[in-house]
């Protein structure tokens, strides 16, 4: 088994606390990199120029917005239903940095290693619903109140198809098993386990992209709406619901919540990269560098859909999910049950 | 198959529409082509008939502005922005402007005021990126012109003097070509009195009548009183 | 009669000396035209460094000169290039109100609403004649606007023009940013 | 114009008169009173005519009256009808009454509550009469030649 | 978000099933200052009403205190999109009433005028429409469009929005050969551009499914509450001022009306776009067509006094029907300038419209009328 990052700092109490530090500084920096990069893209999209005189392209803008979110005033509302509405932000900003603990960036390379790793990334991603939904109540605004409202709605909906097509993935993995290169033996592929799901991947040389095809394509149209992107961003429907649910706060927890979605997506597209598009096989270059540039490729996707559609009105989401959606991936998980079944 | 036909013909759609933005993005990305104007580093060409604030025109001719202090802006104004006081100034018969003082923050750039001048002294001006800690915008119009108004009114008087004087002169050859005109007169009344005294001895001479002499034209218009300076010699360049 | 055209871009001859103006900061600190009176710390430098840098403006148009504001924002003029291109609709995250357009009587009370429910260091641009003091809506007897937004929320920055082009409002928004640093010029 | 719609209109107007399209942009002059005005506008809504404008002119001083100008046009052909009816009442009359058509022309509602805010012309049975266009709290009728004149202020500065 | 509403505004609610909702003032996509106060049961609006007058400026107010010359500068900030059009339509009521003669050249620079200014509004609504429906790269695609027209029309007015460019009689500046040839080049580019457009938008699905039979007005509400402009075209009435009572030369260029029935958002889309390419047809005839002479007469007159008597003279703007009613007492002020705006009427349609609807759909409605809210307010 691929000793995990603790071992190498031989079981020392410090462990955690330095683990915990990493991932804080990688995805502060993540972040920054990525509302900059989302400024350009559409910047770039929209024949202008974008952040350029802060730093050398307009490197620094994010970090000028964060300092100046850092000295902002927080404003806490009077008639504001205090727990809830302190304790969201956190609730939104916590479970996401667990799920980066448990990515596997390369083949040794891996804070966490679990056997059913793909289960704790969905468990997490659930655990966001709930901060949303305690924001939007918590701040006792009728827009937040209904920003909420569809986030709730939103994320439970579009949650099944997003595990269907997971499932389709782990059926195949478990299928086919692989062997390890020391051992040398077949050994039973666990599917949830997202190492074994790229060293599937890794061994036969195959991406699970072109095996599965529609999968691929319904895990990144849910991936979307789990994470509040773009034809799904409803819950903080910028023309309809002045800001969604974060419509109240300012200052850092306001930045705490644009933290919690950028690194939801970084979450979902490495889990996309990780189970469509091989983790972090890659012909030259170092593991964990490949494993970034395909997550980086997958935001860029990710912003451009953003860019170009209009949003989709709340009950065409719930009809497009339940009628469309859903039928396909559990069609294309029965497929794979056949097929693998068959072989 | 319509309900498949569906989904696909609108997943083409939406495959369409990110064509697009992609081939804006490589324009703009790869082709490094935008379309932004990069203010502070590049100014606007502005079109010459940009409106900014009015200002008085400087004429080649004397130099400074030529605004009479009438008040027809002032009245024609919608927004009541511009306040100007002037008038009789010691020395020349010219009117001229002291104080003209305009708010741009209250003025709608119409133009009307610029349409109503009768010397035609006003214009846009090519101000545009004014922005300022202080909420008084008031122009003060007559400000670059206050060192030349001495000079100015020094050479309008001596413009006037030789008018003046030219005008004496011509009067006073006026009168000198009726005198003399009558003095001919007179000869010529003599002489035809000698030819009719000979005549009346051969009256065979037909007498040629004197050829009417063309009355002298009368110098043209009398100059009009308040615009002087059209017939003025041309002074000398001015020292701007 | 030939014009002689100095064809420069120039600048206004202003009745008022306003360089003379001190820059009266309304929250307090007395910061003289030359920045080495005040000696900040650090980090206040910083921070205001910052502050100038990500100034997120809220959306809130009133009348034509919001269509030029708009236009500021969009591609051509890019207000984004300075980072003030994020225009956030809630007040709550928002840092400067930029008054675009005529502020009628009725409009008084919500301006003052928003400006109240706006956090932190928050600064106010009044953009256009009418917010200075009643532009072209301002005849004696005027029942129906405000004239002038500084009866209603303390103005940093005064934009004249009706409307005033893009390139004043970014004009603008660069004294805003000498104006928070203090004046101060990091090596630009 | 349709003859049809004349003679449906002749009971109701007392006088109605040809006016020059060219020079002022309206093809016919009515005049009517204030309890005929509904039976009017059923009339050109009838015929296909749309509901266009209604204003108000402040002839308190001059004729003792307020006069209402409602303008109805036809959509297939320009054909404008102006009908003015009139309210008595001097400067010092208080309150001036006018049967509403909004039941008849849904497009006269708020041209209606704009008027009675303007003018102060209260009409009848309109769904909900209140202030459209100034703050909730004025009181005044801003559009009257009496209010808000420049030479009032002017007097009050010098 | 001024969602601190103070109680008794608010109709309706308190039964537990509605509860009141206060889109603002100030509102991303409320055109400007609109408030609209919805009832809302769940996402369903129950009932909606337009609270207007947060920009009233007092024009009719204004237009009494002045001179007709001295009112030039308000009339093209009554409507800022269509700035151009109200301007030369108040020169041509004035012109009508007093008989003033416009050089043929003035007629066609004023017609070629117009229909730019009538193409940049509508670009200004196709890209907040966008905006209100989420799409915010269009918004500044047509911004961009946009651009370049407003450029143009500076070359010769000298303002972007407000223009101030009609005198009674002509206009202030002739157009040179350069403005022809960049009207040209902008032509070819803009028909382009609305090929680029309906890839990118008008066929997208999202948009359709959020257009299409979405806010439905039918012919008799529509004439009923007055609707005009591209929203009442939109509803199967063939109405358009240039056509139905030319003025300003619109009878020497053949133009058709475009006309769709279904009267739904979509609809209203599709027919602002394609006035967009009647407005490109107009100005091509009008630059092939445009003759030599002078663009202001002579001698104009000191005060342009208004004889005694009721005039109406109404223009086609971007949004409808913009009539002007005039009363003369012989001086030269106005007794009374009534200005019947378009977006009051079509505004006025929304309670009716809106109730019924998605919260979402409200926003694309309101969007779909084009409504600018200075216009209303007066």
């Amino acid at each position: 088994m691929p000793e995990t990052l603790s071992q190498l700092l031989d079981d020392s109490v410090l462990a955690m606390p330095i683990a915990a530090g990493l991932i804080m500084g990688a995805l502060t920096i993540n972040v920054l990199m990525l509302v900059w990069a989302e400024r350009k893209v559409s910047a770039w999209i929209q024949r202008r120029m974008g952040p350029t005189e802060v730093g050398p392209f307009g490197l620094l803008q994010t970090l000028a917005d964060m300092l100046k979110l850092i000295s902002k005033q927080l404003i806490t509302p009077s008639n504001v239903d205090k727990p809830l509405f302190h304790l969201a932000p956190l609730l939104a900003f916590a479970p996401v940095i667990a799920a980066v603990a448990l990515m596997p960036f390369s083949k040794s390379l891996i804070l966490v290693q679990n056997d059913f790793g793909l289960l704790f990334v969905f468990a997490f991603g659930g655990i966001a619903v709930i901060a949303i939904f305690m924001a939007g109540w918590g701040s006792n605004n009728k827009y937040a109140l209904l920003g909420a409202i569809r986030s709730v709605a939103q994320s439970i909906s579009y949650e099944i198809p997003l595990i269907l097509s997971a499932l389709s993935v782990v059926l195949v993995v478990n299928a086919m098993g692989f062997t390890l290169a020391s051992g040398g033996s077949i050994v039973v592929a666990n599917g949830l386990d997202l190492s074994h799901i790229v060293m599937a991947q890794d061994q036969h040389g195959l991406w699970f992209v072109l095996v599965q095809p529609i999968a691929a394509i319904i895990y990144f149209i849910s991936a979307l709406a789990e994470t509040n992107r773009a034809p799904f961003d409803i819950p903080e429907a910028e023309s309809e619901l002045v800001a969604g649910f974060h419509t109240e706060y300012s200052g850092m927890r306001f930045s705490m919540f644009f933290f919690a979605e950028y690194t939801n997506m970084l979450i979902v597209s490495m889990l996309a990269v990780v189970l469509f598009f091989g983790g972090w096989d890659g012909p030259v270059l170092p593991g964990p560098l490949w494993f970034f540039l395909k997550s980086y490729m997958v935001i860029f996707v990710m912003m451009w859909v953003r860019w170009t559609f209009p949003r989709l009105r709340f009950d065409q989401l719930m009809t497009f999910c339940w009628k469309v959606m859903i039928p396909l991936s559990i069609l294309n998980l029965l497929a794979t049950a056949f097929v693998v079944a068959v072989l | 198959m319509g309900y498949f036909g569906k989904v696909l013909s609108g997943f083409g759609s939406l495959l369409t529409g990110m064509r697009i933005t992609f081939s804006q993005f490589a324009k703009t990305f790869f082709g490094r082509k935008n379309v932004t104007l990069q203010y502070p580093k590049e100014q606007p060409k502005l079109a010459p008939a940009f409106r900014s604030a009015i200002k008085l025109i400087r004429f080649e001719e004397t130099g400074t502005h030529d605004c009479v202090a009438c008040k027809a802006c002032e009245r024609i104004c919608p927004s009541y922005c511009i306040k100007l006081s002037g008038g009789k100034v010691e020395g020349i018969k010219k009117k001229r402007v002291a104080e003209f003082e305009m708010d741009f923050s209250l003025c709608s750039l119409c133009g009307l005021c610029i349409d109503a001048c009768p010397t035609d002294t006003l214009e846009y001006s090519k101000v545009y990126e004014e922005a300022g800690y202080n909420r008084d915008w008031r122009v003060d119009l007559v400000a670059e012109f206050r060192e030349y108004e001495a000079e100015f009114v020094e050479k309008q008087r001596v413009i006037e003097e030789k008018a003046a004087t030219a005008k004496k002169a011509k009067a006073e050859a006026a009168k000198k070509a009726k005198e003399a005109k009558k003095a001919k007169e007179a000869e010529k009344a003599k002489e035809a009195e000698a030819e009719a005294a000979d005549t009346a001895e051969k009256p065979d001479t037909a007498e040629k009548p004197p050829a009417l002499e063309a009355k002298p034209a009368k110098a043209d218009a009398p100059a009009k009183a308040e615009v002087p300076t059209a017939e003025v010699p041309t002074a000398e360049a001015p020292k701007s | 009669m030939g014009k002689v055209d100095k064809g420069d871009l120039g600048r206004f001859l202003p009745l008022v000396d306003r360089s003379a103006t001190p820059v009266v900061d309304p929250r307090g600190a007395e910061v003289a035209a030359d920045p080495a009176v005040v000696r900040l710390a650090i980090l206040d430098d910083l921070l205001n460094m910052g502050r100038a840098n990500s100034l997120w403006p809220l959306t809130f148009g009133l009348a034509c000169c919001a269509m030029e504001m708009m236009a500021a924002g969009a591609s051509k003029y890019d207000l984004d290039r300075f980072g003030a291109g994020v225009f956030r609709p809630s007040a709550r995250q928002a840092d400067v109100m930029i008054l675009a357009g005529t502020i009628s009587k009725k409009m008084a009370p919500v301006i003052r609403q928003l400006w109240d429910q706006m956090p932190g260091p928050k600064w106010a641009i009044a953009m256009g004649g009418c917010t200075i003091d009643g532009g072209p809506f301002k005849y004696p007897n005027q029942y129906a606007i405000v004239e002038g937004a500084d009866k209603i929320v303390p103005v940093d920055i005064y934009i004249p023009g009706c409307p005033p082009r893009p390139e004043a409002l970014i004009a603008g928004f660069l004294q805003l940013k000498e104006k928070i640093k203090a004046g101060r010029k990091f090596n630009r | 114009m349709s003859k049809a719609l004349l003679e449906v209109l002749e009971p109701f107007t007392s006088s109605s008169e040809e006016s020059d399209y060219g020079a002022t942009g309206i093809h016919r002059r009515h005049t009517t009173t204030l309890d005929n005005l509904a039976r009017v506008c059923e009339a050109f809504l009838g015929a296909g005519y749309i509901f266009e404008m209604l204003s108000c002119i402040d002839l308190r001083e001059k004729e003792e009256i307020m006069r209402l100008c409602y303008t109805f046009n036809s959509l297939e052909t320009a054909d404008r009808h102006l009908v003015h009816a009139d309210i008595a009442g001097g400067l010092e009359a208080e309150s001036f009454e006018a049967p509403s058509i909004s039941s008849l022309a849904r497009g006269a509602d708020w041209q209606e509550r704009e008027t009675f805010e303007m003018y102060g012309v209260t009409f009848v049975n309109h769904p909900e009469l209140e202030r459209l266009l100034l703050p909730e709290d004025a009181d005044f009728f801003p559009l009257r030649k009496d209010f808000g004149r420049i030479e009032d202020a002017e007097a009050q500065d010098d | 978000m001024t969602n601190a509403v103070p109680p008794e505004a608010t109709p309706g609610g308190g039964d537990g099933e509605v509860y009141s909702l206060n889109m603002g003032p100030q509102h991303p996509s409320m055109h400007g200052v609109l408030r609209l106060l919805l009832d809302l049961k769940g996402e369903e609006v129950v009932k909606a009403k337009p609270v207007v007058g947060y920009s009233h400026r007092a024009h009719e107010k204004m237009a009494e205190n002045r001179n007709t010359l001295q009112f030039l500068p308000n009339t093209s900030r009554i409507d800022y999109l269509s700035g151009m059009i109200y301007n030369l339509g108040y020169c041509q009521a004035i012109e009508k009433i007093l008989g003033i003669e416009v050089s043929e050249r003035a007629v066609y620079i004023r017609v070629i005028a117009n229909e730019l200014n009538r193409i940049s509004s509508h670009l200004l609504w196709f890209g907040t429409f966008l905006l209100d429906l989420g799409g915010i790269t269009p918004f500044l695609y047509s911004f961009d469009d946009r651009e370049e027209i407003l450029d143009i029309l500076d070359q010769v007015t000298g303002s972007r929005l407000t223009y101030c460019y009609g005198r009674f009689g002509g206009v202030t500046m002739d157009v040179d050969e350069d403005f022809l040839a960049r009207t040209t080049a902008f032509l070819a580019r803009i028909r382009e551009r609305l090929g680029m457009y309906d890839d990118l938008v008008a066929k997208n699905v999202i948009l359709r499914e959020r257009c299409i039979n979405v806010g439905v007005i039918s012919t008799e509400m529509a004439k009923s509450y007055g609707v005009t402009g591209p929203s009442l075209r939109a509803s199967g009435v063939v109405y358009d001022v240039r056509r139905a009572e030319p003025y300003g030369g619109y009878e020497k260029f053949d133009f058709d009306v475009p006309v769709l029935h279904e009267g739904d958002t979509m609809a209203r889309f599709h027919i602002r776009i394609s006035e967009i390419e009647e407005s490109c047809k107009i100005i091509e005839q009008a630059i092939k067509g445009i003759p030599e002479g002078a663009i202001l007469p002579k001698k104009m007159p000191k005060r342009f006094k208004i004889p005694e008597g009721e005039y109406y003279f109404a223009v086609e703007s971007a949004r409808g029907h913009f009539g002007m009613y005039i009363v003369g007492d012989g001086t030269d002020v106005p007794a009374k300038l009534k200005l019947r705006t378009p977006s009051f009427s079509n505004l006025s349609a929304m309670p009716e419209a809106l109730a019924g609807t998605m919260l979402a759909d409200t926003i694309a409605i309101v969007g779909s009328i084009d409504v600018v809210m200075p216009e209303i307010d007066r």
